[in-house]
């Protein structure tokens, strides 16, 4: 199964065993992903708390 | 003799205040505020001040009646705090960044919060006593800069007022941990944090809004964590006008700062300290600003260093002081730095 | 091919482990166990292992069967957790100090609380190649040794076991501040930690009792927090026994360690790196053993430096891997370390 | 195998080669010369490779004949050497600054004096594998680049070559202290050098020649030494042309490197290593690129980072070596660096 | 005001001199001698002191007279300079290892040539206001201690005054690198010597003879360096005489420290900083001492940590001129350390 | 040729090649060893500038 980070369009693959509301993350730019639909896989940016970085 | 009190006395510019204040020939100080460390010795957190006081932090609800009350909290926390506080002293001084920015819809676009207290904003004068200091003479509300502003601010500002760079310049800063204060998180432990070079505001920083604020530049800003405790470095790059040189610059620097007592001008040919460079400021109030230019390009590069803790926060919180006051400016802020270090 | 797990792969041991397995030709790193970063990748993390894998943290609820699980947790956690996931794999190695000492007693004369397991310990070799390299061929429960006991029971084990020295030893370690884990709290944040030289076990260390199991001596041991992220360095004091000079212990050293390939004999009289520094074995599976004598105090100064987190944890346990397996004993840990560095 | 020599071997530079090479499964390190320390084991220099070599250095007279041969010494003298040495072997890879650059004209005005072989410079191909891969199979002249010059280029070529950035660039580099080599002096002892940010090349620095050559691009650069031994870090500026957006620039990124063997794109949204870093690529081979952008400004940041000894030394020679051989090109090359360190 | 003279004054003990000096009410700071430096500017070798004066070193030669002339050179070439500059100053403070014996023999046996001038031996009283305070008061011939050796006096002075401890002692000391001086040499390149762990007076350190000639007792020393520029600290281990238990020990640091204005008692049983750490000492005169007690072992720790170059070195010369004069103890050294550093 | 190290007892190992006054250097302690004699191998330590090191 393949689908596009939403975020960077790297091409992710999804291993068959994939369920819907599961949450990935993009190899490249590390977004967390929500599986929103199995066929055709898609992935949309998973709400997250603001995490905190730097001085 | 005036008393003082300081909220946020267990945090890194709270620590500071305290080391500050209590070498200070004119201050008592007489309250310091934690919420966490309530009953405990000011000295257990800091120990750098064992021997020096037996003073132990309060609660906020214990504070009385004081001259000055510094604020070290945090931005968002402070504009809360800060109204109901007011009270407790003529005179306040801030530390963060809630009253800085004198319009709230920049303060809203950099911090990602509305303000809740849009009216006091016209209140603040900035505890930036090279910028301000006839306002300071009279102040009783004082927004001291950030940390990597006041160096950027510093370097920037006599090229700027005189006209001499066009607008858009960039500023890399490089500061060191404490710049993020004392609380522990995964990102500095000293195991991550240690030999860090750290883009962590890779497409623009707060303190870019302060340094338009007060240069009048429009300012892209890098900041990078790198290893060190205290000290901040700015690199400010800008394009020359038309017919201005190396000479121009120079003058532009040493008329800005010839009389300022805490800024230097550092802009050697020779040596090995060419150029500002925070570890020789550990602990002292200087900024230390320098320059190089690039005459076939037309570039300058602006140069300054300084110790967050101190002119970045609470140096220039006592500095402002004293103006207020009218006491002479160096009082308390002695300390030169030391070398080797 | 073998397979391995990692439990406590998000922790700075773990983090170690999966790097060496990674590398290791013999073996495939199969899955990494985290309670917290349950399918997030393991190279956000452990950034050093971008572009090497594409591995997740799993649960522990996930592990299926593997030829080898290693457990980087906590002591205590692990006595719990050992026997609920002896079934998983063949051979077990243990990272913590629940399954080092062999004496339920002792254990909790120094970790303060009750063996929960205490049937088990006399089930482990302990994973220390140059003490029980023969034991190790056969076994499947295997307890790595402590880092800072790795080097003091090295330094101290040629002079202990050919009976140079009188019982009462003194270990002064000092340490990195990777040593104590990932987790982050007030203790270990970067600006606190930074520069330290925190005495953090003046009277007394836990490592004392592994020490004293290995080597038959009676040692009283300090440890020290210094400036370094990785890195273990113990300066060990005994008293030489009559008539023993320095001859007599360069030999016991070169007998002991002549065939060990893990283990250099430096005791120089000239240049720079004299005795061993931690610095230069960064990432490198080497303890490296050295010693000055006193002739006319009848004293002798044992000195050993390893990488807390390879010689001193994980390379030790794929070393004990290696010999367990009857591979090549330096597999997958050649890596020399840096200079400079 | 092929036997191979290092002159320069005292170097830091040359110490890494010697740590390649000896580890490396193709190659048989046959000499070292060193003209001070004739005589003196490698590895009384070079500590880390206690055990791993017996080898001593040898005076320039006494190379032989060799497969290919490796020159580590300062520019200027190399120029001087390369021309008698040529004929010790029928490979040359040369690190100084001596080679790299095309044109005799720009060496004189960035090194301040005439190129005393210009008819040679044409001989040779960049050590550069991701510029020049074909080029490097069958070269037999190799001039690998300069360290900040490979992370600046890296960091450069994908937005220069597709395009999408105007020709005026920033560089903004951080550089650890064996950047400078092993030579002591006043400005680089521990005391005085420990913590600096000293900004050394604060109007212009030699490896703009190379960045120019290599991208196409006009760029101003400064370069800072900051708190780290190893490692180079770059902040590279430009302005995107009309039309550039993050997609663009992530996908030419994408292209360039992803077959790339050493050259990782590192660009997170979350997590503590977002950009790239040093620290935990000291020792590896790797060089990480990453960028960010500013849509509404136009502009990018791009970042890259390496170790100054290894990608930006002594292992773009070995993996150009590699190339050259028709051996995998990671051979030797596979450690990947440590975390945390 | 009195008029002071420091030669070596573009040492690393000379410019701190230089810092304490300037910032002494009561001292005007008239000349700074260096050999190698003569005309140039102080502040050029020591940042720090930009803006505070426009002196420049001088020559021995243009020596004058001033009230006090304090002496940084090396051992060995003191004992041949201070017979010859003696005239220059009514009051000497040297700061060398030459006039801190008292006894030739001891000192040709520590420093391994015969001393050239032991008649003078018997002038100089210990510039060690916590030993020697009542004979400061009318001392012009002043030794100060070094700066391990006053660190280990300073812990071990109470348990031997007392009797509290039997007469042999180990001392392992941690030193920065300004320990050494400011000269470079292949031994104090920042990429060497940076996280070093330098055990570099493994069996013995001429520091031995001061602590024993102050304290009685026997002590073995080792020193190594670490990676700090500033600061030692000294570990002492000891045994307990028959009864003696930790009220015993605390009674005794606080009957000798009470009223001492820079020794503090530093043993907590909480908090972060519970024994004494040199790095929040950077820039003060403090000497912190603590200590730990194993009972059943009968055995205690004695810990003590300072700045080098001030309690170590400038900073007791000064506080000893300060009792010389009759001034209060603190004038000019009240600089309390910073938190976080 | 196998000769000893006067100082650590360490055997060396000396190339055929090595002449009288050629001085090598101990893989164990590092001294500096003059070779005084070929036939017995004979080394002594070389005299040697002090080499100050440490602080
Ligand atoms: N660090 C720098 O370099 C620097 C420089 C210039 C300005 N500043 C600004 O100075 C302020 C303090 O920074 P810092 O680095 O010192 O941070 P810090 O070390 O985290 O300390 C902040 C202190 O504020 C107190 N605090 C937090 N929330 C509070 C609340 N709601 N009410 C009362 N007290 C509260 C906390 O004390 P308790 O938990 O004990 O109550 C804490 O000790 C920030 O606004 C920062 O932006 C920092
Ligand atoms: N650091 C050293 O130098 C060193 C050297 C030799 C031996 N050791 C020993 O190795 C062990 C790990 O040390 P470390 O320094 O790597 O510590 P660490 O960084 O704190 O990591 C410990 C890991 O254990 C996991 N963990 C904790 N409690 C657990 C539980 N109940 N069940 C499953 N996993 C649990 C945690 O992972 P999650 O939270 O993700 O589950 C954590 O990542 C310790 O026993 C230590 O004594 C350490
Ligand atoms: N350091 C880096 O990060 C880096 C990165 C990329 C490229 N480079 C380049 O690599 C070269 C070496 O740099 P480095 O940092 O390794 O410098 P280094 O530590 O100073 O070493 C240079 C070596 O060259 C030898 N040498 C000097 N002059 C020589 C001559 N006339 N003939 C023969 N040998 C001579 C010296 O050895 P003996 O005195 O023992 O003969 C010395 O060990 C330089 O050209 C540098 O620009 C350095
Ligand atoms: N560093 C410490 O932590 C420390 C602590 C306590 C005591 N001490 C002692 O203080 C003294 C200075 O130490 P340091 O660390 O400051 O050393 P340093 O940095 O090497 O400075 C020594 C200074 O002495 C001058 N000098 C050397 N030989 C001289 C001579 N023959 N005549 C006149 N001046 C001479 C040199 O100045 P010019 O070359 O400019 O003439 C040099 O600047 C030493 O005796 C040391 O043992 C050092
Ligand atoms: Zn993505
Ligand atoms: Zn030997």
């Amino acid at each position: 199964m393949i689908a596009a980070c939403p975020e960077c369009e790297r091409k992710l693959d999804l291993p068959d065993s994939t369920r819907l509301s599961e949450v990935v993350e993009c190899p490249d730019c590390r977004s967390e992903l929500e599986v929103v639909s199995i066929e055709p896989p898609l992935l949309v940016i998973a709400p997250e708390a603001e995490e905190d970085w730097g001085e | 003799m005036i008393r003082a009190a300081v909220l946020g006395g267990a945090g890194y510019i709270g620590g500071e205040l305290l080391r500050l204040l209590l070498g200070h020939p004119e201050v008592e100080l007489a309250a310091a505020v934690s919420s966490r460390l309530g009953g405990k010795r000011i000295d257990s957190t800091h120990p750098n001040l064992r021997g020096l006081t037996d003073l132990t932090f309060c609660a906020e609800e214990e504070l009385e009646q004081y001259d000055v009350l510094l604020l070290a909290a945090g931005h968002g926390a402070t504009m809360e705090l800060l109204p109901r506080l007011a009270g407790h002293a003529k005179t306040l001084i801030d530390l963060s960044g809630d009253f800085r920015l004198t319009d709230p819809a920049v303060y809203e676009a950099y911090y990602g919060l509305p303000h809740t207290a849009p009216e006091l904003l016209g209140d603040f004068v900035p505890g930036a006593p090279e910028l301000a200091r006839e306002a300071l003479r009279g102040a009783d509300r004082i927004a001291v800069p950030g940390c990597m502003a006041t160096a950027a601010i510093l370097a920037l500002r006599p090229l700027a007022a005189e006209q001499l760079i066009e607008p858009d310049v960039t500023v890399d800063a490089r500061t060191g941990s404490s710049g993020s204060g004392a609380t522990a998180g995964p990102a500095n432990t000293h195991a991550e944090r240690s030999g860090a070079m750290r883009v962590f505001a890779p497409a623009g920083h707060r303190h870019e809004a302060e340094i338009a604020q007060s240069c009048g530049v429009r300012p892209t800003m890098t900041a990078t964590g790198v290893e060190a405790v205290r000290g901040v470095q700015v690199l400010c790059r800008a394009t020359l006008r038309d017919g201005v040189d190396e000479t121009a610059v120079r003058r532009a620097y040493r008329r800005h700062y010839a009389d300022e007592p805490f800024v230097r001008v550092v802009a050697q040919r020779r040596g090995m300290y060419r150029l500002p460079e925070p570890k020789v400021l550990s602990g002292s109030n200087y900024c230390d600003v320098g320059f190089a230019v690039r005459p076939e390009a037309r570039q300058v590069l602006a140069v300054a260093a300084l110790d967050n803790l101190v002119k970045g926060g609470a140096g220039n919180a006592v500095q402002s002081l004293n103006i207020r006051m009218g006491w002479p400016e160096r009082l308390g802020l002695e300390f030169p730095g030391l070398h080797p270090v």
